[in-house]
């Protein structure tokens, strides 16, 4: 399986922020996204999901095969660790969370309640999530987000291990994963607003 | 936009916001002259060229009022939810704004209908408000506005607003009607059923009840009137709100670039 | 969708009572009641179905907001959207939860509460009936409104302003009946109607709710 | 201070129309009560005076969660906690700007909404004075109440579950002033003690709420 | 000035995290504080603020000194960047927000509603906030998170400003900011639970 986008335009609050993006990832292989705030890498990554409805341009395999993983993570404080990632793997058909509570040194914290936890292990179960969804895809925004070094390595071994099984991943980040694979720079694909003619009136309302 | 565009194929194209601030500027003039005329004609006529009704005296003369604007304020609702299906299958901009636009007048409408009917209900039922079901539907139908103008203010985001409104709108017409048989089957009213497009009232044959010729024909032309004016109003209206929107659009290019 | 509902539930419950609220609320508004329109018993006997009514309606709609609020916080909504299952199942088995916490409990309280408005005896059985039937269309449609309103900060406020004018036929087909059933009349036709109600939206609105907040999540 | 209060007034206003918001639910509240008690006007304005009050303080209660909810998401709760104004000041403000943008409104409106349930014309005036008197107090409660269940998920039921009854005192005596006035009865015992409750909470929750909201930022 | 935390003991969810804390921070100079997730990083800059109390031990300067920039910005979506900016400053009786516009480079965003902003663009504008406080002592809590690295170099410079101003920082962080001053490891002020005696029954609440 191939994740292949071509020329892809997205859109953010009624405005395109990217446009002809092109790029494919073989799997087995993972993409690193970089680019400075604000370029879109968010926007990007969401619209792989299927969040939001790309401008124009294609994303194959559609979005029931990726997992995503954003700045948000969905998980409830009144609900201990494991409740919220057995929750996530029945969704998604599931049956054994264990893998995934060890690949992210969560077994301690199992019966925690997830609001207790603190910034970087609550980051910890949000990563967790994806390993229970069972998609080949996996989509990242910013994942080491208030991770320790420790925990940023067990992040990408997971993926590794992902990959090793002919899984996928896209990263979106500004620091350095310690992740082999290429990396694609989303700043020439930067939108250009188009200057003011009579008749893309209509278009101006888009 | 003044320059001159090919002819339409469709009248579809007239949802082009070009062609249509092209054509309702066209338009606009013609409407308002229209409108003011029939309005002074059916008015005037109406207060001072018609007797008092024998029973209910000079009073009756807001009827030129009330039953206008009471069939504007249905109306309204019925232009908003066509303009949202156009919306939401058809994807034209302009029909949306123009559903916004609509929401107000129709509002002000309904208020007014209630505020003539209230002062009129004052001499002839001697209250200035009773719970008929007619009154009560146009109270409900007056919720159904404000709760879909709040929504409209609501919501920052144009399209959201937008496809959110109309489904809204959908929804809400649906439950307008079920309300208004609810409410019938609630309460039997004091408040006479239709009778002015009933032949007889026409006629002036039949008895109890009918609105009589000499008060029929400027009701006509008043009620013509208010429809030119809501017209009229939605033109404005949406031609504002087309250039509003246009604003943003350009403050947002700006913005990337 | 069983994991989504047992989820939810379990939510309702730990955060303090989903049941325990709403029934309170209610018997809050009940025993208000009085002190605002003074105790004579006979004027409440005659209101007494009509307050009751009002109450659940109430009740249900301070719980709306929680309904979609906090999954779209925290994002839960987004990964539901990318989940496979169908938002309109989402939007239904949400709408469940509010009934299993709101409208059955209150339906099962009704009479008792009763009581303190000195419902007529006869009341009490038309009463529990019509609430039996009615409250799901409540939850459905709130659950609607809820859909439309999400990620609206302070929508607490703009959804009930939404939701209150759909509840309108509920509330007089609902009250309609127990009044009728305490008066003993006959309360077939509204009876009726107010099912009728109750199964079109709970058969359509969903699809709408879903759409909504598809909408909303772009 | 100043700043804090413009802030949370441009705010309430930004999230769609702060005034009218609760304006509307109170109208719709009046709205539905015909609805459930049936259309009866004799009844109907023999409870006029109270449903009135009662509307006013549901409208009240209902946008109470988001008088510190919002800021304690977000965060900016704890920072002003931080900020040299004293917590006690932050309360009083946030109580404020509610009674600024509910119960002002409402009381204003509350005569227009008076002729819908035939309230004896001799009401009117006594209504809105015991309004005018009774909603400071409610505001000043509700922020109390909010301070309590800050920070707790679904907020909104246990926190009107905390405030009604607080609000009992200030409901009977405002109906009772209303019911008095529109009867043409005396009032002056009920509205003095009225004006004391509102004098009293003003001047002495503003403490307990933030001495809550302290104990809630640990 | 100076601020000065001797053998300080925080708790958080009832339980000790860290105890025994002692480090000083001469005006002018930076401490930037590491160690893994859950130590009690967060908890410790908390109870520096003032926001929770510790369990023994001292801290002065008092909190009215300190501004606390916590993984949460505080800052109205709907409100521009600019209005969110001058009611910080106008609390804290401070008039020009200009400065701080320029210091985190958002003049081109200042009349966009906060909510519409990227993720580190809404970074860069809860971090401006502690610009207008007119503090002495700026207390970050992982303030570089999903920042790009001109933006890191944007805040390190503006830190740099604030210590050459004779104030002074201490920053929790897992990455490394390019700001020279002292580092504190927590690691070995980890509380260790008191095994169960008799008498310390009472404690055991605590
Ligand atoms: C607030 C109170 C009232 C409201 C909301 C109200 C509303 C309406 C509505 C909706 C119509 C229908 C217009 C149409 O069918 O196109 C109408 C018509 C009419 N109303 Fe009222 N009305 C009110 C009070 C009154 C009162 C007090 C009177 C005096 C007796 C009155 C007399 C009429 C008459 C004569 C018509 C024309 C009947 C017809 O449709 O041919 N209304 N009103
Ligand atoms: N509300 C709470 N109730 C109980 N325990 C808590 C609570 N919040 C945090 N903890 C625990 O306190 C410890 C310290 O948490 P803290 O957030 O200070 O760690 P941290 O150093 O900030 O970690 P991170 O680098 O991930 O932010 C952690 O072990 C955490 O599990
Ligand atoms: N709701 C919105 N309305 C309008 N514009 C928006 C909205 N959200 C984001 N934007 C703009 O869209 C652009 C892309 O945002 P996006 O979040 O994708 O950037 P990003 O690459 O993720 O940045 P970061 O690295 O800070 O997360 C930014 O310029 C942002 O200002
Ligand atoms: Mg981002
Ligand atoms: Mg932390």
């Amino acid at each position: 399986m191939e994740l292949i986008v071509s020329d892809l335009a997205v859109i953010r609050g009624g405005m395109r922020v990217l446009e002809g993006v092109n790029f494919r990832v073989a799997s087995g292989t993972a993409l690193v996204l970089r680019g400075p705030n604000g370029i879109g890498k968010t926007t990007l990554l969401r619209t792989l999901a299927g969040l939001q409805l790309a401008d124009e341009g294609e994303v194959t395999p559609g979005p029931q095969e990726m997992a995503y993983a954003s700045h948000a993570d969905g998980n409830k404080g009144t609900l201990s660790v494991s409740e919220n990632l057995e929750f996530w793997a029945n969704l998604h058909g599931v049956t054994d969370i264990s893998p995934a509570l060890r690949d992210f040194n969560l077994e301690a914290l199992a019966a925690r309640p997830a609001g207790s936890l603190s910034a970087g292990q609550k980051r910890r179960l949000g990563l967790a999530r994806m390993a229970v969804t069972g998609r080949r895809i996996w989509l990242f925004d910013e994942p080491t987000v208030s991770l320790d070094v420790d925990s940023v390595a067990l992040f990408a071994d997971a993926v590794r291990r992902h990959l090793g099984q002919g899984g996928l991943a896209v990263v979106a980040t500004h620091i350095d994963l310690g992740l082999e694979g290429d990396m694609l720079q989303l700043g020439p694909f930067k939108a250009i607003p188009p200057e003011e003619t009579q008749d893309d009136f209509h278009e101006a309302f888009l | 936009m003044s320059e001159r565009l090919p002819k339409p194929k469709s009248l579809w194209e007239y949802a082009n916001p070009r062609r249509f601030m092209a054509f309702s500027g066209f338009l606009l003039p013609f409407v308002a002259v229209g409108t003011v005329a029939t309005l002074a004609i059916g008015l005037i006529w109406g207060f001072f060229f018609t007797p008092d009704d024998y029973r209910q005296g000079s009073t009756v003369k807001i009827i030129y009022i009330h039953v206008p604007s009471a069939m504007i304020a249905i109306n309204a609702w019925l232009m908003m939810l066509v303009a949202s299906l156009i919306w939401l299958i058809r994807r034209h901009h302009v029909s949306a704004l123009a559903a916004k636009a609509a929401a107000p007048v129709g509002a002000a409408m309904t208020l007014i209908a209630l505020a003539t009917g209230a002062i009129w209900g004052q001499p002839m039922w001697g209250t200035w408000w009773a719970w008929d079901p007619r009154l009560t539907s146009f109270l409900v139908l007056f919720l159904f506005y404000l709760g879909y103008m709040a929504l409209w203010t609501a919501i920052e985001n144009d399209d959201t607003a937008a496809e959110l409104t109309s489904v809204l709108c959908i929804v809400g017409s649906v439950f307008a009607v079920l309300s208004r048989y609810a409410l019938h089957f609630w309460n039997q009213g004091l408040h006479q059923g239709s009778s002015v497009l009933r032949a007889g009232a026409v006629t002036g044959t039949d008895t109890e009840e009918k609105v009589s010729n000499v008060f029929f024909y400027p009701l006509m032309l008043s009620m013509i009137g208010f429809a030119g004016f809501f017209v009229l109003l939605i033109l404005i209206r949406t031609r504002t709100e087309v250039r509003a929107r246009r604003i943003r659009a350009l403050q947002a290019r700006e913005r990337m670039a | 969708m069983i994991a989504l509902l047992k989820r939810d539930l379990a939510l309702s419950v730990r955060a303090g009572g989903g049941f325990g609220l709403a029934l309170a609320f209610f018997l809050i508004v009940v025993t208000l009641t009085p002190f605002a329109v003074g105790p004579n018993s006979a004027t409440l006997s005659t209101i007494a179905a009509g307050i009751l009514w009002l109450g659940a309606l109430l009740s249900c709609l301070l719980s709306l907001d929680r309904i979609l609020a906090l999954d779209y916080e925290d994002g839960a909504l987004e990964l539901l959207a990318t989940a496979p299952i169908p938002m309109e199942g989402v939007a239904s088995i949400k709408a469940l939860a509010h009934w299993l916490t709101t409208g059955l409990p209150l339906t099962l309280a009704a009479p008792a509460f009763g009581v303190l408005l000195n419902l007529p005896p006869e009341g009490f059985l038309w009463m529990t009936i019509s609430l039996a039937v009615g409250t799901p269309a409540l939850s459905v449609v709130g659950t609607f409104g809820a859909a439309l309103t999400v990620g609206l900060k302070r929508g607490g406020l703009l959804l009930s302003l939404i939701v209150l004018p759909l509840y309108v036929p509920t509330l007089i087909f609902g009250a309609e009946v127990a009044r009728r059933g305490a008066e003993g009349m006959a309360f077939q036709t509204p009876l009726a109607l107010l099912a009728g109600i109750t199964l079109a939206t709970v058969a359509l609105l969903p699809f709408a709710s879903a759409a909504a907040i598809r909408i909303n999540l772009r």
